[in-house]
């Protein structure tokens, strides 16, 4: 299983991600995605992602790996935005495909949990009024991450 | 070496990157911070509360008792906030 | 949070009916799906989806409505497919939206583990060599749906 | 009485739907089937063996002991497997 692993300024299409995982193949039980949208709390005007150009391949790369060490699976899509994201859109999608669905649906969880607090992007908030402030990290993602945890 | 900085990091030390050549008594994570952060007010602003700072030693994330060495590409960054 | 439920035998496009749950807001934060597939298992020529119509649209809407009573739901999709689908052909689609990516996967796992316990649609198996069976229900299903019981 | 049949259900009884009046003794899910194994060899077959039957009554699963009435519709079929 080679994972594929975007990172890019444009928009993604999950039907055609979607589509290529599954393509000329019978062996797909199950395929499970997930995509993050910018939301618009209160005045935001703009999300800018920045991340760091090697590491972040590297690093999901790497994550991607140790899911399909985990879990059984067929296939695998990591597509992260950066840049410039007006509010509503997607910034990130997870894409997993197994021959079961609980694998893909537990990849696909890990796979978000780990981004969130693993891999080297930084957004900053921009908002109406002309002020920027960089997002902090959450505990709660860490919480998130934590529970895959080999006991 | 060379020196990465992103987010607020690099905002405040005012560049993206930068090469530096600190002396051997440099040689870890830590000691390379308090180096730098001698190197300009930005630096210090920076690096004045190591608490928040993450690093990374060839493109892997390190804490401060990692070694550095002359060819190693270190980056300074804020926690990760992706996803 | 009105559910899209439908029952068909025509495909389901995942970008069309992703993109319904997000046009025009930005409250959305996450987008979880599961598509379930018709595996090749060993000979399989087709598998055949039959379900109690009216029943259905009922069960689904009642079990829709649950998921929106456990987590802050904004959207959710379910498209099942019925009649006869070749191996590699899609069958199912659960489509969730929330502003927090957690709610928007674990809601979506748990309607997949739902539908293959709750809902009345019975798969028959034809193989190549011309036989036929009728697909039994797993053990592992209902313990796949009882870990969702209220403690 | 409107009975519906599904799946393997269906097949062994043959048809897909009948319209019944059972006798007024006919007062739960349970009985039903007991009424209706007598109505043929394919409803015998069917109902051989009611640890494999589930059951509807309008559109709610529905147990054994569930009371069934003249203007319900009740339905027969097996364990699901839809998803």
């Amino acid at each position: 299983m080679t994972p594929r692993i975007a990172i890019q300024e444009a928009p993604f299409d999950l039907g055609a991600e979607s589509a290529r995982l599954t393509a000329g193949r019978t062996d797909v039980g199950g395929l499970a995605s997930f995509v993050g949208l910018c939301r618009a709390d209160d005045g935001l005007a703009a999300m800018v992602l920045e991340h760091y150009p090697g590491m972040t391949e590297r690093a999901i790369d790497r994550i991607a790996q140790e899911a399909a060490g985990r879990w059984p699976l067929l296939g695998c899509t990591v597509i992260h935005r950066v840049g410039r994201l007006p509010p509503g859109a997607p910034i990130v999608l997870v894409l997993t495909a197994s021959s079961h669905r609980a694998a893909a649906l537990e990849s696909c969880a890990f796979l978000i949990d780990w981004l969130k607090t693993g891999a080297p992007f930084w957004k900053r908030e921009e908002w109406a009024d002309g002020t920027a402030r960089w997002v902090e990290a959450k505990a709660e993602d860490d919480a998130a991450t934590a529970r895959w945890a080999p006991a | 070496m060379r020196v990465l900085y992103f987010a607020w990091v690099r905002q405040r030390v005012g560049m993206a990157e930068e090469e530096v050549a600190p002396p051997e008594t440099v040689r870890d994570v830590a000691g390379l911070i308090a180096w730098l952060s001698a190197r300009s007010p930005g630096h210090a602003s920076a690096f004045a509360n190591p608490r928040t700072i993450r690093a990374a030693v060839n493109q892997d994330f390190a804490g401060p008792d990692h070694p550095v060495a002359a060819n190693d590409e270190i980056a300074f960054f804020p926690p990760v906030t992706g996803g």
